[in-house]
């Protein structure tokens, strides 16, 4: 089997193409962490507008470093600052956005998700202190939920499962995942290749993956620029 | 992005027969008379129409019940100064009403716009309009299940817009736009000032965007209560 | 029996013995029509603040003839000013004030009150179009719900009565009536006298009424100013 | 009428031993941080706070956590940069924790204040957060019942205020602020600048007086997350 390592997309380049799905004038929302490094590479000409739970809509890059207002953050608690268009709300009005199927989409993180489209991705269930945040919210009300990750668990385990072993976040929600590896889709209770690195066959795809990987199209070259 | 409409007949083409439609407005207050009497022009029929009220006079709502445009009204009050266009085709049997506590109605929009599929309050309870809903107690007291309400379109007056639909109204005339902005799947607002994003200070938005799908400027709006002392009619 | 038409007191009477109970500060909504009369009737040094449905907090007095602004109007469509301090709101969050119980007092109108609290103000159930507005709403809303009425119907029927003809407005709601021949409270399921016109005897007040009315405490003289 | 309290120690002295609180804010965004420290001087114990999260680093809800005066969190998101407070009384079984998403927990809050006692949500519905809470089928997707949130006080941060009550809000510390000033019995508000009633536009108030029960001005309040970048410890 290629050496997954040596070809896997970096976490930036995942974030990249998940970017490329997101239209003009889409309304956004980026989980906290690694899914708001999507907002980075929008496609050349689109101006997607950026939801933060916490009450801002069209919220912009990150001030430059002493110029935070931190009254001005982003559900991740970072300084943002505003575009023209921006607008202030409560939090009911925030998440009647989120849960009226307001939001074009949603990109989120995952520890697992299910050939269901199932997603789990707030508690390890390990103990410790459990925090939800707004996640549960999130996949219920985007018009689409979408997932990027690596492929695969640090420990090697697939990402991609036939059930969630994890506390779930939501029951039926994702519909993409953008792995280092492949972009699939969910459609009807199936895991549906979409696109995957040239440089990894059909069948090695499927050995890392821990649900059955339908084709129902001709499936995609993920091809990345460097980042 | 550029949520501009360029002209009233283009922003109601889109409404087709049977349509459910939220309308701004508490009487006169807030009805964005300029869209009602195009949608007049364009005349799709059998509508459904959510409003507080069911019209006066023979303008606004009042016109698109005279040009039997509407199948059903849902409202809270329909009464006016002068109710006639829907109290003759409501005693002939010709328009159905689905009456609905002021509070209630708003709830039920607003549920609408938030994702909400039913939720609980003590109006109505014990009357005849809370017949045929679940009732559930609760720390003691009992309370009506109502389910939220949706439309296919909105039509609202607003004060200042900008091209990406952040809206402000006009004092009392804000009543059920911003609710009604939430609960419909397009909604096609009248502003008397459209400006570029930026002009309306994100602190005073009270409607953002993301609820509205088109906008359009009609400078110096008709109010409908001052065409109706007038004894207007449309069309 | 003395005659009724005699001694009972105007609508402006009833509506300024309302207005005695209503304290500075107070937040109020007065239903549309005759209630709207206790606004006039404050007393001095008492600067209650006036709710209406659709959207005003803090509105004040009617503007001069030809002065009106249509967009500035209250529940009973008739136009108002604002005083300092007012507030614009959506329907929802006026109703949330209604609903959610931060309205002081609510004083309606009424076609009968029953010795339960039930009240019946919104259908004479005779067909015709029904309209209901925001009645229902206030009834289970506000922390007091008072009732301004004549004592009789124009027919000369009790409109106090041990259970109303009419369909509901609400249930066990109302607290304190004030008509034209008395202040009756509700307490425990019953009609509690707490003044009465000293022109009329409790005899023939009770007469008048369509159910039993009870005595727990002295029993107040209804004096009221010519009006 | 003037709702204005003369000094943060009488704002909070009314808040006994086993009160419900909520505190507005988000992370470090509208906490206010005056009166929580007014709060922890006066020192009432077991306490219910209701906050989006628990404190962060040695201040505010932290170092209320930290003097033991906590002995319930409601909140959506228990963790922060220096989460210690809350984390080891976790741990350690000293303190109970109601995990609620936070949509959720907003709607909750609104709901207690708008006088909605339960509502249906499709959020955390097949989760172990949904588990033993009524599940109901509407129009084919299954929601989850949830309940009303409320509180006996209220601690908020506003922006400019009036003696009446009316509130705006500084950007995202407006978060849960308006919602908690719903759902408490008695809600006191720190404001950065108190006005006379008229000093604010109509159509800007964002929390009309109704909600609010006293107001103290704090000029220049302390932003939680700069004393947190300074490791400021209270008290």
């Amino acid at each position: 089997m290629t050496q997954i390592d040596d070809i896997k997309l970096s976490n930036a380049q995942i974030a990249w193409r998940a970017a490329q799905d997101i239209d003009d004038g889409a309304y956004v929302n980026l989980g906290i962490g690694f899914p708001e490094m999507v907002a980075r590479y929008q496609r050349e000409g689109c101006q997607a507008i950026y939801h933060t739970e916490n009450g801002i809509l069209d919220f912009g890059a990150p001030p430059a470093p002493g110029e935070e207002d931190w009254d001005l953050i982003n559900a991740g608690k970072k300084a943002v600052t505003l575009n023209p268009g921006a607008s202030f709300f409560h939090h009911a009005d925030s998440f009647a956005m989120v849960r009226g199927g307001h939001l074009d989409v949603a990109i989120l993180g995952a520890y697992e998700v299910a050939e269901t489209g199932d997603l789990a991705n707030w508690s390890t269930g390990r103990g410790g202190v459990p925090a939800v945040g707004g996640a549960m919210d999130l996949v219920h009300g985007a018009k689409r939920v979408a997932v990027i990750t690596d492929h695969l668990t640090k420990k090697g385990d697939p990402k991609l499962v036939s059930k969630c072993s994890l506390p779930l976040t939501g029951v039926g929600c994702v519909t993409r995942v953008y792995t280092s590896l492949a972009v699939v889709d969910i459609e009807d209770g199936h895991f549906v290749l979409h696109e995957k690195l040239p440089a990894i066959s059909f069948d090695d795809l499927q050995a890392l993956t821990g649900a059955t990987l339908h084709i129902t199209d001709t499936v995609g070259d993920l091809i990345v620029p460097e980042l | 992005m550029d949520k501009t409409l360029h002209s009233l007949a283009d922003a109601v083409s889109v409404i087709p027969d049977g349509a459910t439609i939220m309308i701004g407005g508490f009487g006169g207050s807030g009805a964005p008379i300029e869209l009602i009497h195009a949608l007049i022009d364009h005349r799709p029929r059998n509508l459904t129409v959510i409003n507080n009220n069911a019209g006066n006079g023979h303008i606004g709502i009042a016109a698109m019940i005279e040009q039997d445009m509407v199948a059903k009204m849902v409202c809270s009050f329909p009464r006016s100064k002068d109710p006639r266009a829907f109290t003759e085709r409501y005693l002939a049997g010709k328009i159905e009403l689905e009456i609905v506590p002021q509070g209630t109605l708003a709830e039920r929009i607003r549920a609408g716009g938030a994702g909400i599929p039913a939720f609980y309050t003590p109006t109505s309870f014990g009357t005849e309009l809370a017949e045929g809903k679940p009732v559930e107690e609760f720390e003691g007291r009992s309370y009506v299940q109502e389910r939220w309400l949706k439309a296919d379109f909105a039509l609202v007056k607003a004060e200042r817009g900008d091209t990406h639909g952040n809206l402000t109204y006009n004092k009392a005339g804000r009543n059920f736009g911003p609710l009604m902005c939430m609960a419909a799947k397009n909604t096609i607002v009248q502003v008397s000032e459209l400006t570029q994003p930026g002009a309306i200070d994100p602190e005073t938005v009270i409607t953002p965007g993301i609820f509205v799908n088109g906008v359009i400027e009609v400078q110096n709006p008709a109010q409908e209560e001052v065409l109706n002392l007038a004894e207007a009619v449309y069309p």
